[in-house]
Protein backbone atom coordinates (compact mmCIF):
# COMPACT_ATOMS: atom_id res chain seq x y z
CA UNK A 1 0.00 0.00 0.00
CA UNK A 2 3.24 2.01 -0.28
CA UNK A 3 1.38 3.89 -3.24
CA UNK A 4 -1.66 5.25 -1.76
CA UNK A 5 -1.90 7.61 1.72
CA UNK A 6 -5.00 8.37 3.88
CA UNK A 7 -5.45 11.00 5.51
CA UNK A 8 -8.47 12.20 8.20
CA UNK A 9 -9.16 16.12 8.20
CA UNK A 10 -12.10 16.31 10.78
CA UNK A 11 -14.79 14.26 9.48
CA UNK A 12 -13.14 14.00 6.04
CA UNK A 13 -11.52 10.54 4.71
CA UNK A 14 -8.89 11.99 1.69
CA UNK A 15 -7.27 8.99 -0.17
CA UNK A 16 -4.22 9.75 -2.69
CA UNK A 17 -3.79 7.19 -5.10
CA UNK A 18 -0.01 7.32 -6.19
CA UNK A 19 1.58 6.47 -9.28
CA UNK A 20 2.38 3.14 -10.34
CA UNK A 21 -0.48 1.40 -8.33
CA UNK A 22 -1.43 -1.92 -9.49
CA UNK A 23 -5.00 -3.85 -9.93
CA UNK A 24 -4.78 -5.59 -6.90
CA UNK A 25 -3.13 -2.96 -5.01
CA UNK A 26 -6.52 -0.67 -5.93
CA UNK A 27 -8.71 -3.53 -4.35
CA UNK A 28 -7.18 -3.43 -1.43
CA UNK A 29 -6.90 -0.03 -1.09
CA UNK A 30 -10.62 0.26 -1.71
CA UNK A 31 -11.74 -1.90 1.39
CA UNK A 32 -8.78 -0.66 3.68
CA UNK A 33 -10.87 2.80 2.74
CA UNK A 34 -14.63 1.24 3.36
CA UNK A 35 -13.44 -0.23 6.91
CA UNK A 36 -12.28 3.32 7.46
CA UNK A 37 -15.09 5.15 6.56
CA UNK A 38 -17.23 2.38 8.90
CA UNK A 39 -14.79 2.68 11.59
CA UNK A 40 -14.44 6.46 12.21
CA UNK A 41 -17.19 9.19 12.05
CA UNK A 42 -16.33 9.87 8.28
CA UNK A 43 -18.86 12.29 6.23
CA UNK A 44 -17.21 12.28 3.18
CA UNK A 45 -14.28 10.89 1.14
CA UNK A 46 -12.11 12.54 -1.61
CA UNK A 47 -10.96 10.73 -3.65
CA UNK A 48 -7.59 12.50 -4.65
CA UNK A 49 -5.82 11.13 -8.38
CA UNK A 50 -3.51 14.01 -8.92
CA UNK A 51 -0.72 12.31 -9.00
CA UNK A 52 -2.23 8.65 -10.78
CA UNK A 53 -0.93 8.53 -14.18
CA UNK A 54 -4.05 7.25 -16.28
CA UNK A 55 -7.32 6.34 -15.54
CA UNK A 56 -8.50 3.20 -17.70
CA UNK A 57 -11.60 1.50 -18.04
CA UNK A 58 -10.34 -1.08 -14.61
CA UNK A 59 -9.74 2.12 -12.38
CA UNK A 60 -12.89 3.97 -13.92
CA UNK A 61 -14.84 1.19 -12.67
CA UNK A 62 -12.63 1.09 -9.32
CA UNK A 63 -13.87 4.98 -8.62
CA UNK A 64 -16.97 4.56 -9.81
CA UNK A 65 -17.88 1.73 -7.49
CA UNK A 66 -15.84 3.10 -4.51
CA UNK A 67 -17.81 6.03 -4.77
CA UNK A 68 -21.59 3.70 -4.87
CA UNK A 69 -20.50 1.74 -2.36
CA UNK A 70 -19.56 4.56 0.11
CA UNK A 71 -23.03 6.30 -0.92
CA UNK A 72 -24.40 3.04 0.32
CA UNK A 73 -22.92 3.40 3.39
CA UNK A 74 -24.32 6.66 4.35
CA UNK A 75 -21.14 8.43 3.04
CA UNK A 76 -20.22 11.19 0.16
CA UNK A 77 -17.39 10.86 -1.91
CA UNK A 78 -15.60 13.53 -4.46
CA UNK A 79 -12.52 13.45 -6.50
CA UNK A 80 -9.82 15.54 -7.51
CA UNK A 81 -7.24 15.93 -9.20
CA UNK A 82 -8.38 14.93 -12.92
CA UNK A 83 -5.86 16.61 -15.31
CA UNK A 84 -6.58 17.78 -18.56
CA UNK A 85 -4.89 14.83 -20.06
CA UNK A 86 -6.95 11.96 -18.25
CA UNK A 87 -9.67 14.24 -18.90
CA UNK A 88 -9.60 14.15 -22.57
CA UNK A 89 -8.25 10.68 -22.50
CA UNK A 90 -11.76 9.63 -20.77
CA UNK A 91 -13.39 11.44 -23.07
CA UNK A 92 -12.19 9.71 -26.22
CA UNK A 93 -12.13 6.59 -25.16
CA UNK A 94 -16.16 6.63 -23.89
CA UNK A 95 -15.60 6.36 -19.98
CA UNK A 96 -17.40 7.98 -17.77
CA UNK A 97 -17.97 8.05 -14.07
CA UNK A 98 -21.70 10.13 -13.68
CA UNK A 99 -22.04 8.73 -10.37
CA UNK A 100 -19.30 10.17 -9.21
CA UNK A 101 -18.64 14.02 -7.75
CA UNK A 102 -15.75 15.71 -8.43
CA UNK A 103 -14.09 18.86 -7.64
CA UNK A 104 -11.38 21.08 -9.27
CA UNK A 105 -8.75 20.59 -5.94
CA UNK A 106 -8.39 19.69 -2.60
CA UNK A 107 -9.33 22.97 -1.13
CA UNK A 108 -12.85 23.29 -3.15
CA UNK A 109 -13.46 19.55 -2.26
CA UNK A 110 -13.19 20.23 1.61
CA UNK A 111 -14.84 23.09 1.28
CA UNK A 112 -17.79 21.42 -0.20
CA UNK A 113 -17.65 18.51 2.47
CA UNK A 114 -17.47 20.48 5.42
CA UNK A 115 -20.44 23.33 4.33
CA UNK A 116 -22.09 19.76 4.51
CA UNK A 117 -20.74 18.71 7.88
CA UNK A 118 -20.92 22.02 9.80
CA UNK A 119 -24.39 22.82 8.39
CA UNK A 120 -25.46 19.36 8.37
CA UNK A 121 -28.14 19.80 6.93
CA UNK A 122 -27.01 19.56 2.68
CA UNK A 123 -27.40 16.25 1.10
CA UNK A 124 -25.62 14.35 -1.64
CA UNK A 125 -28.44 15.49 -3.59
CA UNK A 126 -27.92 19.50 -3.12
CA UNK A 127 -24.06 18.71 -3.71
CA UNK B 1 12.25 -3.07 -29.20
CA UNK B 2 11.12 -3.91 -26.36
CA UNK B 3 8.88 -6.90 -24.92
CA UNK B 4 7.30 -7.54 -22.03
CA UNK B 5 5.85 -10.79 -20.57
CA UNK B 6 2.73 -10.64 -19.12
CA UNK B 7 1.49 -12.76 -16.63
CA UNK B 8 0.93 -10.57 -13.24
CA UNK B 9 -1.14 -7.48 -12.40
CA UNK B 10 2.24 -6.23 -11.60
CA UNK B 11 3.11 -6.50 -15.38
CA UNK B 12 0.84 -4.44 -16.61
CA UNK B 13 1.99 -1.62 -14.71
CA UNK B 14 5.60 -2.77 -16.34
CA UNK B 15 3.74 -2.56 -19.64
CA UNK B 16 3.00 1.39 -18.62
CA UNK B 17 6.14 2.18 -17.84
CA UNK B 18 7.42 0.94 -21.11
CA UNK B 19 5.32 2.47 -23.19
CA UNK B 20 5.58 5.85 -21.16
CA UNK B 21 9.64 5.75 -21.83
CA UNK B 22 8.96 5.23 -25.21
CA UNK B 23 6.30 7.44 -25.98
CA UNK B 24 8.44 9.89 -23.77
CA UNK B 25 11.42 9.15 -25.89
CA UNK B 26 9.66 9.89 -29.37
CA UNK B 27 8.66 13.38 -28.10
CA UNK B 28 4.72 12.59 -28.24
CA UNK B 29 2.87 15.36 -26.27
CA UNK B 30 1.48 14.91 -22.97
CA UNK B 31 -2.46 14.17 -24.77
CA UNK B 32 -0.51 11.55 -26.35
CA UNK B 33 1.53 10.00 -24.09
CA UNK B 34 -1.66 9.47 -21.75
CA UNK B 35 -3.56 8.08 -24.63
CA UNK B 36 -0.60 5.80 -25.28
CA UNK B 37 -0.72 4.51 -21.58
CA UNK B 38 -4.21 4.23 -21.62
CA UNK B 39 -4.32 1.74 -24.60
CA UNK B 40 -1.55 0.01 -23.67
CA UNK B 41 -2.96 -0.74 -19.81
CA UNK B 42 -6.54 -2.00 -21.48
CA UNK B 43 -4.59 -4.54 -23.68
CA UNK B 44 -2.09 -5.74 -21.36
CA UNK B 45 -4.82 -6.10 -19.29
CA UNK B 46 -6.96 -8.11 -21.22
CA UNK B 47 -4.03 -10.62 -21.87
CA UNK B 48 -3.89 -11.48 -17.64
CA UNK B 49 -7.83 -11.21 -17.20
CA UNK B 50 -8.62 -13.53 -20.64
CA UNK B 51 -5.42 -15.74 -21.59
CA UNK B 52 -3.65 -15.57 -18.24
CA UNK B 53 -0.33 -14.65 -19.85
CA UNK B 54 1.36 -13.36 -23.17
CA UNK B 55 3.55 -10.51 -24.19
CA UNK B 56 3.53 -6.94 -25.59
CA UNK B 57 6.37 -6.00 -28.38
CA UNK B 58 6.72 -2.11 -28.54
CA UNK B 59 9.12 -0.71 -31.78
CA UNK B 60 9.53 2.77 -33.14
CA UNK B 61 8.26 2.77 -36.74
CA UNK B 62 9.16 5.09 -39.45
CA UNK B 63 6.90 6.22 -42.45
CA UNK B 64 8.88 7.05 -45.51
CA UNK B 65 7.46 11.08 -45.04
CA UNK B 66 9.84 10.66 -42.24
CA UNK B 67 6.99 10.92 -39.83
CA UNK B 68 7.48 8.38 -36.13
CA UNK B 69 5.26 6.10 -35.04
CA UNK B 70 4.93 3.27 -32.03
CA UNK B 71 3.53 -0.04 -32.46
CA UNK B 72 2.53 -2.15 -29.63
CA UNK B 73 1.79 -5.91 -30.89
CA UNK B 74 -0.12 -7.65 -28.01
CA UNK B 75 -0.14 -11.44 -28.78
CA UNK B 76 -1.72 -14.41 -26.39
CA UNK B 77 -1.95 -18.08 -26.66
CA UNK B 78 -5.24 -17.79 -25.21
CA UNK B 79 -8.94 -18.74 -25.54
CA UNK B 80 -9.36 -16.51 -28.42
CA UNK B 81 -12.18 -14.35 -29.35
CA UNK B 82 -15.47 -15.61 -31.11
CA UNK B 83 -17.34 -12.86 -32.05
CA UNK B 84 -14.64 -9.86 -33.24
CA UNK B 85 -17.57 -7.37 -33.72
CA UNK B 86 -19.25 -7.68 -30.29
CA UNK B 87 -16.01 -7.96 -28.75
CA UNK B 88 -15.26 -4.07 -29.91
CA UNK B 89 -18.74 -3.41 -29.29
CA UNK B 90 -18.23 -0.04 -26.85
CA UNK B 91 -20.04 -1.60 -23.50
CA UNK B 92 -19.59 -5.19 -24.69
CA UNK B 93 -18.22 -7.31 -22.04
CA UNK B 94 -18.29 -10.93 -21.22
CA UNK B 95 -16.99 -10.60 -18.11
CA UNK B 96 -17.44 -7.81 -15.79
CA UNK B 97 -15.37 -5.05 -17.16
CA UNK B 98 -17.01 -1.99 -18.74
CA UNK B 99 -16.36 -3.62 -22.03
CA UNK B 100 -14.26 -0.30 -23.37
CA UNK B 101 -11.18 -1.67 -23.09
CA UNK B 102 -10.87 -2.99 -26.91
CA UNK B 103 -12.92 -0.60 -28.55
CA UNK B 104 -10.95 2.43 -25.90
CA UNK B 105 -8.01 1.42 -27.36
CA UNK B 106 -9.25 1.55 -31.10
CA UNK B 107 -10.22 5.38 -30.49
CA UNK B 108 -7.17 6.26 -28.49
CA UNK B 109 -4.56 4.96 -31.41
CA UNK B 110 -4.69 5.76 -34.73
CA UNK B 111 -4.14 2.29 -36.34
CA UNK B 112 -5.73 -0.65 -34.45
CA UNK B 113 -5.55 -3.96 -35.90
CA UNK B 114 -7.33 -7.55 -34.04
CA UNK B 115 -6.83 -10.97 -34.86
CA UNK B 116 -8.28 -13.66 -33.03
CA UNK B 117 -8.80 -17.71 -33.25
CA UNK B 118 -10.92 -19.06 -31.03
CA UNK B 119 -8.88 -21.74 -29.35
CA UNK B 120 -5.78 -20.49 -30.36
CA UNK B 121 -5.05 -17.59 -29.45
CA UNK B 122 -5.89 -13.49 -29.67
CA UNK B 123 -3.13 -10.84 -31.25
CA UNK B 124 -3.75 -6.88 -30.85
CA UNK B 125 -1.89 -4.31 -33.23
CA UNK B 126 -1.37 -0.41 -32.06
CA UNK B 127 0.04 2.18 -33.76
CA UNK B 128 0.18 5.74 -33.03
CA UNK B 129 1.85 8.26 -34.75
CA UNK B 130 3.85 11.56 -34.13
CA UNK B 131 1.61 13.91 -36.18
CA UNK C 1 -41.75 -10.16 14.23
CA UNK C 2 -39.14 -10.92 16.59
CA UNK C 3 -36.44 -9.95 14.63
CA UNK C 4 -37.40 -6.23 14.21
CA UNK C 5 -37.82 -3.51 16.62
CA UNK C 6 -40.02 -0.79 15.89
CA UNK C 7 -39.06 2.81 17.71
CA UNK C 8 -40.35 5.97 18.00
CA UNK C 9 -38.30 9.28 19.14
CA UNK C 10 -40.51 12.48 18.30
CA UNK C 11 -41.30 12.21 14.77
CA UNK C 12 -38.76 9.67 13.82
CA UNK C 13 -39.61 6.11 13.42
CA UNK C 14 -36.71 3.97 13.81
CA UNK C 15 -36.83 0.76 12.29
CA UNK C 16 -34.04 -1.95 13.10
CA UNK C 17 -34.26 -5.24 10.95
CA UNK C 18 -31.99 -7.88 12.58
CA UNK C 19 -30.27 -11.67 11.52
CA UNK C 20 -32.03 -14.05 10.11
CA UNK C 21 -35.12 -12.01 8.67
CA UNK C 22 -37.12 -14.08 6.18
CA UNK C 23 -39.02 -12.82 2.83
CA UNK C 24 -42.42 -13.17 4.81
CA UNK C 25 -41.33 -11.03 7.86
CA UNK C 26 -40.07 -8.66 5.57
CA UNK C 27 -43.41 -7.87 4.11
CA UNK C 28 -45.22 -8.32 7.16
CA UNK C 29 -42.75 -5.52 8.51
CA UNK C 30 -43.20 -3.19 5.43
CA UNK C 31 -47.14 -3.14 6.33
CA UNK C 32 -46.57 -2.60 10.21
CA UNK C 33 -44.25 0.38 9.25
CA UNK C 34 -46.54 1.64 7.10
CA UNK C 35 -49.26 1.69 9.30
CA UNK C 36 -47.22 2.92 11.51
CA UNK C 37 -46.65 5.87 9.63
CA UNK C 38 -49.99 6.72 8.54
CA UNK C 39 -51.43 6.30 12.21
CA UNK C 40 -48.65 8.49 13.93
CA UNK C 41 -47.60 11.83 12.50
CA UNK C 42 -44.22 10.34 11.37
CA UNK C 43 -42.20 12.50 9.28
CA UNK C 44 -39.07 10.55 8.67
CA UNK C 45 -38.58 6.93 9.17
CA UNK C 46 -35.06 5.52 9.44
CA UNK C 47 -34.17 1.62 8.15
CA UNK C 48 -31.49 0.63 10.31
CA UNK C 49 -30.31 -2.81 8.83
CA UNK C 50 -26.61 -2.66 10.75
CA UNK C 51 -27.42 -6.25 12.09
CA UNK C 52 -28.48 -7.27 8.84
CA UNK C 53 -26.89 -10.32 7.70
CA UNK C 54 -27.03 -9.78 4.11
CA UNK C 55 -29.18 -7.58 1.24
CA UNK C 56 -29.97 -9.74 -1.31
CA UNK C 57 -31.47 -8.55 -4.57
CA UNK C 58 -35.24 -9.42 -2.67
CA UNK C 59 -33.89 -7.21 0.31
CA UNK C 60 -32.80 -4.46 -2.16
CA UNK C 61 -36.56 -4.21 -3.55
CA UNK C 62 -38.17 -3.95 -0.31
CA UNK C 63 -36.35 -1.27 0.33
CA UNK C 64 -36.66 0.80 -2.28
CA UNK C 65 -40.48 -0.15 -2.29
CA UNK C 66 -40.80 0.91 0.97
CA UNK C 67 -38.72 4.42 0.58
CA UNK C 68 -40.94 4.47 -2.32
CA UNK C 69 -44.42 4.22 -0.26
CA UNK C 70 -43.19 6.15 2.53
CA UNK C 71 -42.54 8.95 -0.12
CA UNK C 72 -45.85 8.41 -1.23
CA UNK C 73 -47.29 9.25 1.83
CA UNK C 74 -44.92 12.06 2.47
CA UNK C 75 -42.57 10.91 4.52
CA UNK C 76 -38.64 10.29 4.17
CA UNK C 77 -36.76 7.21 4.19
CA UNK C 78 -32.80 7.06 5.60
CA UNK C 79 -31.10 4.01 5.28
CA UNK C 80 -28.53 3.29 7.97
CA UNK C 81 -25.87 0.83 8.93
CA UNK C 82 -24.98 -0.72 5.38
CA UNK C 83 -21.40 -2.12 6.56
CA UNK C 84 -18.43 -2.67 4.18
CA UNK C 85 -19.27 -5.98 3.18
CA UNK C 86 -22.66 -5.61 2.24
CA UNK C 87 -22.23 -2.59 0.21
CA UNK C 88 -18.92 -4.32 -1.80
CA UNK C 89 -21.68 -7.49 -2.22
CA UNK C 90 -24.37 -5.02 -3.50
CA UNK C 91 -21.98 -3.47 -5.77
CA UNK C 92 -20.43 -6.55 -7.29
CA UNK C 93 -23.88 -7.92 -8.18
CA UNK C 94 -25.28 -4.77 -9.71
CA UNK C 95 -27.82 -3.86 -6.64
CA UNK C 96 -28.50 -0.29 -6.05
CA UNK C 97 -31.26 1.20 -4.07
CA UNK C 98 -30.47 5.31 -5.61
CA UNK C 99 -33.87 6.28 -4.21
CA UNK C 100 -33.09 5.52 -0.92
CA UNK C 101 -30.90 8.12 1.11
CA UNK C 102 -28.38 6.80 3.32
CA UNK C 103 -26.50 7.99 6.60
CA UNK C 104 -23.64 6.80 7.96
CA UNK C 105 -25.43 5.78 11.46
CA UNK C 106 -28.12 6.45 13.43
CA UNK C 107 -26.97 10.03 14.54
CA UNK C 108 -26.04 11.08 11.46
CA UNK C 109 -29.90 9.91 10.09
CA UNK C 110 -31.43 11.63 13.00
CA UNK C 111 -29.34 14.80 12.54
CA UNK C 112 -30.56 15.05 8.90
CA UNK C 113 -34.31 14.45 9.94
CA UNK C 114 -34.30 16.75 12.97
CA UNK C 115 -32.91 19.73 10.91
CA UNK C 116 -35.02 18.88 7.94
CA UNK C 117 -38.46 18.69 11.00
CA UNK C 118 -37.43 21.86 12.89
CA UNK C 119 -36.43 24.01 9.45
CA UNK C 120 -39.38 22.14 7.94
CA UNK C 121 -38.61 23.97 4.88
CA UNK C 122 -36.43 21.73 2.81
CA UNK C 123 -38.17 19.58 0.45
CA UNK C 124 -37.34 16.15 0.19
CA UNK C 125 -35.49 16.81 -3.13
CA UNK C 126 -33.05 18.74 -1.24
CA UNK C 127 -32.10 16.16 1.68
CA UNK D 1 -21.79 -32.50 3.28
CA UNK D 2 -24.76 -30.65 4.03
CA UNK D 3 -27.90 -30.72 1.72
CA UNK D 4 -31.48 -28.34 1.99
CA UNK D 5 -35.49 -29.35 1.05
CA UNK D 6 -36.12 -25.52 0.03
CA UNK D 7 -39.95 -26.00 0.34
CA UNK D 8 -40.68 -22.77 2.35
CA UNK D 9 -39.45 -19.28 3.13
CA UNK D 10 -38.07 -20.73 6.33
CA UNK D 11 -35.83 -23.07 4.20
CA UNK D 12 -34.22 -19.99 2.81
CA UNK D 13 -33.42 -19.09 5.98
CA UNK D 14 -31.98 -22.14 6.40
CA UNK D 15 -29.79 -22.45 3.70
CA UNK D 16 -28.42 -19.17 4.65
CA UNK D 17 -27.45 -20.53 7.49
CA UNK D 18 -25.98 -23.91 6.47
CA UNK D 19 -23.76 -21.54 3.64
CA UNK D 20 -22.31 -19.26 6.39
CA UNK D 21 -21.28 -22.16 8.74
CA UNK D 22 -19.52 -23.42 6.06
CA UNK D 23 -18.15 -20.55 4.57
CA UNK D 24 -16.83 -19.89 8.29
CA UNK D 25 -15.67 -23.63 8.60
CA UNK D 26 -13.49 -23.02 5.37
CA UNK D 27 -12.05 -19.73 6.75
CA UNK D 28 -13.30 -17.23 3.94
CA UNK D 29 -12.66 -13.72 4.74
CA UNK D 30 -16.10 -11.79 5.86
CA UNK D 31 -16.24 -9.95 2.35
CA UNK D 32 -16.66 -13.34 0.79
CA UNK D 33 -18.74 -15.11 3.43
CA UNK D 34 -21.36 -12.06 2.35
CA UNK D 35 -20.80 -12.80 -1.51
CA UNK D 36 -21.26 -16.73 -0.52
CA UNK D 37 -23.92 -16.07 1.46
CA UNK D 38 -25.88 -13.88 -0.95
CA UNK D 39 -25.54 -16.27 -3.60
CA UNK D 40 -27.12 -18.78 -1.72
CA UNK D 41 -29.80 -16.79 -1.03
CA UNK D 42 -30.55 -15.78 -4.36
CA UNK D 43 -30.69 -19.48 -5.84
CA UNK D 44 -32.29 -20.90 -2.91
CA UNK D 45 -35.07 -18.38 -3.26
CA UNK D 46 -35.23 -18.97 -6.95
CA UNK D 47 -36.11 -22.74 -6.09
CA UNK D 48 -38.87 -21.40 -3.76
CA UNK D 49 -40.23 -18.30 -6.19
CA UNK D 50 -40.23 -20.53 -9.32
CA UNK D 51 -39.92 -24.26 -8.49
CA UNK D 52 -42.10 -24.49 -5.03
CA UNK D 53 -39.69 -26.96 -3.91
CA UNK D 54 -36.31 -28.38 -4.18
CA UNK D 55 -32.89 -28.74 -2.62
CA UNK D 56 -29.33 -27.76 -1.83
CA UNK D 57 -26.48 -29.38 -1.63
CA UNK D 58 -23.03 -27.66 0.10
CA UNK D 59 -19.68 -29.82 -0.37
CA UNK D 60 -16.07 -28.52 0.12
CA UNK D 61 -13.58 -29.48 -2.71
CA UNK D 62 -9.91 -29.45 -3.04
CA UNK D 63 -7.59 -28.54 -6.21
CA UNK D 64 -4.59 -30.66 -6.63
CA UNK D 65 -2.69 -27.75 -5.68
CA UNK D 66 -4.25 -27.94 -1.94
CA UNK D 67 -6.88 -24.89 -2.33
CA UNK D 68 -9.85 -25.50 -1.04
CA UNK D 69 -13.62 -24.17 -1.72
CA UNK D 70 -17.16 -24.29 -0.88
CA UNK D 71 -19.25 -26.02 -3.74
CA UNK D 72 -23.25 -25.53 -3.65
CA UNK D 73 -25.60 -27.15 -6.32
CA UNK D 74 -29.41 -26.18 -6.49
CA UNK D 75 -31.54 -28.69 -7.76
CA UNK D 76 -35.09 -28.60 -8.69
CA UNK D 77 -37.83 -30.44 -10.64
CA UNK D 78 -39.55 -27.22 -11.56
CA UNK D 79 -41.00 -25.23 -14.92
CA UNK D 80 -37.19 -24.78 -16.13
CA UNK D 81 -35.94 -21.77 -18.31
CA UNK D 82 -36.78 -21.87 -21.86
CA UNK D 83 -33.81 -19.14 -22.48
CA UNK D 84 -30.91 -19.70 -20.69
CA UNK D 85 -29.05 -16.18 -22.22
CA UNK D 86 -31.97 -14.24 -20.94
CA UNK D 87 -32.31 -15.75 -17.66
CA UNK D 88 -28.57 -14.28 -17.07
CA UNK D 89 -29.02 -11.31 -18.26
CA UNK D 90 -28.80 -8.79 -15.05
CA UNK D 91 -32.25 -6.94 -15.21
CA UNK D 92 -34.41 -9.64 -16.82
CA UNK D 93 -37.12 -11.11 -14.60
CA UNK D 94 -40.34 -13.17 -15.69
CA UNK D 95 -41.91 -12.03 -12.46
CA UNK D 96 -42.07 -8.95 -10.07
CA UNK D 97 -38.12 -9.69 -9.32
CA UNK D 98 -35.28 -7.16 -10.10
CA UNK D 99 -33.49 -9.83 -12.39
CA UNK D 100 -30.54 -9.97 -10.61
CA UNK D 101 -30.59 -13.00 -8.53
CA UNK D 102 -28.94 -15.40 -11.37
CA UNK D 103 -26.35 -12.84 -12.83
CA UNK D 104 -25.57 -11.57 -9.49
CA UNK D 105 -24.82 -15.33 -8.09
CA UNK D 106 -22.48 -15.63 -11.39
CA UNK D 107 -20.82 -12.18 -10.44
CA UNK D 108 -20.56 -13.30 -6.58
CA UNK D 109 -19.04 -16.67 -7.36
CA UNK D 110 -15.55 -17.80 -8.84
CA UNK D 111 -17.92 -20.73 -10.91
CA UNK D 112 -21.40 -20.89 -12.59
CA UNK D 113 -23.21 -23.56 -14.32
CA UNK D 114 -26.52 -23.43 -15.17
CA UNK D 115 -28.57 -26.11 -16.82
CA UNK D 116 -32.22 -26.72 -17.29
CA UNK D 117 -34.91 -28.42 -19.42
CA UNK D 118 -38.30 -26.55 -20.10
CA UNK D 119 -40.76 -29.32 -17.78
CA UNK D 120 -37.93 -31.03 -16.59
CA UNK D 121 -36.07 -28.61 -14.04
CA UNK D 122 -33.18 -26.89 -13.20
CA UNK D 123 -29.78 -26.90 -11.88
CA UNK D 124 -27.31 -24.21 -10.51
CA UNK D 125 -23.96 -25.23 -9.56
CA UNK D 126 -21.61 -22.45 -8.39
CA UNK D 127 -18.13 -22.53 -6.22
CA UNK D 128 -16.12 -20.20 -4.71
CA UNK D 129 -12.81 -20.99 -4.09
CA UNK D 130 -10.18 -19.49 -1.10
CA UNK D 131 -7.62 -17.73 -3.11
N1 LIG E 1 -6.91 -11.19 -25.17
C1 LIG E 1 -8.17 -11.61 -25.17
N2 LIG E 1 -8.46 -12.95 -25.20
C2 LIG E 1 -9.73 -13.39 -25.20
N3 LIG E 1 -10.81 -12.58 -25.14
C3 LIG E 1 -10.60 -11.24 -25.11
C4 LIG E 1 -9.30 -10.70 -25.11
N4 LIG E 1 -9.42 -9.35 -25.07
C5 LIG E 1 -10.73 -9.08 -25.05
N5 LIG E 1 -11.46 -10.21 -25.07
C6 LIG E 1 -12.94 -10.33 -25.10
O1 LIG E 1 -13.50 -9.13 -25.59
C7 LIG E 1 -14.40 -8.57 -24.67
C8 LIG E 1 -14.36 -7.07 -24.71
O2 LIG E 1 -13.10 -6.62 -24.27
P1 LIG E 1 -12.92 -5.15 -23.72
O3 LIG E 1 -13.51 -4.19 -24.70
O4 LIG E 1 -11.49 -4.97 -23.37
O5 LIG E 1 -13.84 -5.07 -22.42
P2 LIG E 1 -13.73 -5.76 -20.98
O6 LIG E 1 -12.31 -6.26 -20.82
O7 LIG E 1 -14.08 -4.66 -20.05
O8 LIG E 1 -14.73 -6.88 -20.99
C9 LIG E 1 -13.99 -9.14 -23.33
O9 LIG E 1 -15.06 -9.13 -22.40
C10 LIG E 1 -13.51 -10.54 -23.72
O10 LIG E 1 -14.61 -11.41 -23.84
N1 LIG F 1 -35.07 -22.41 -10.50
C1 LIG F 1 -35.71 -21.79 -11.51
N2 LIG F 1 -36.70 -22.39 -12.19
C2 LIG F 1 -37.33 -21.78 -13.22
N3 LIG F 1 -37.04 -20.53 -13.64
C3 LIG F 1 -36.07 -19.87 -13.01
C4 LIG F 1 -35.35 -20.43 -11.93
N4 LIG F 1 -34.42 -19.52 -11.51
C5 LIG F 1 -34.56 -18.45 -12.31
N5 LIG F 1 -35.55 -18.64 -13.22
C6 LIG F 1 -35.98 -17.70 -14.29
O1 LIG F 1 -34.92 -16.81 -14.58
C7 LIG F 1 -35.36 -15.45 -14.41
C8 LIG F 1 -34.22 -14.62 -13.90
O2 LIG F 1 -33.88 -15.04 -12.58
P1 LIG F 1 -33.13 -14.06 -11.60
O3 LIG F 1 -31.95 -13.49 -12.30
O4 LIG F 1 -32.88 -14.78 -10.31
O5 LIG F 1 -34.14 -12.85 -11.39
P2 LIG F 1 -35.55 -12.75 -10.62
O6 LIG F 1 -35.66 -13.95 -9.71
O7 LIG F 1 -35.45 -11.45 -9.90
O8 LIG F 1 -36.58 -12.73 -11.70
C9 LIG F 1 -36.53 -15.53 -13.47
O9 LIG F 1 -37.38 -14.41 -13.62
C10 LIG F 1 -37.17 -16.86 -13.89
O10 LIG F 1 -37.98 -16.67 -15.01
Amino acid sequence: MDKTSLLKIGKVLILSIEGEVNDFSVVSMQDMLLKEVRNTSTRGVILNIARLEIVDSYMARVLSDTARMIRLMGGITILVGVNPMIALTMVDMGLDIKEVKTALNLDAALELLTGLTTLGRYSEESL
Amino acid sequence: MSRVEICSEQDIVLARQVARQAALNLGFSLVDQTRIITAVSELARNIYTYATSGSMQAQELKKATGIVGLEFVFEDQGPGIDDLQLALTAGYSSGQGLGLGLSGAKRLMDEFELQSKLGQGTLVRVVKWTK
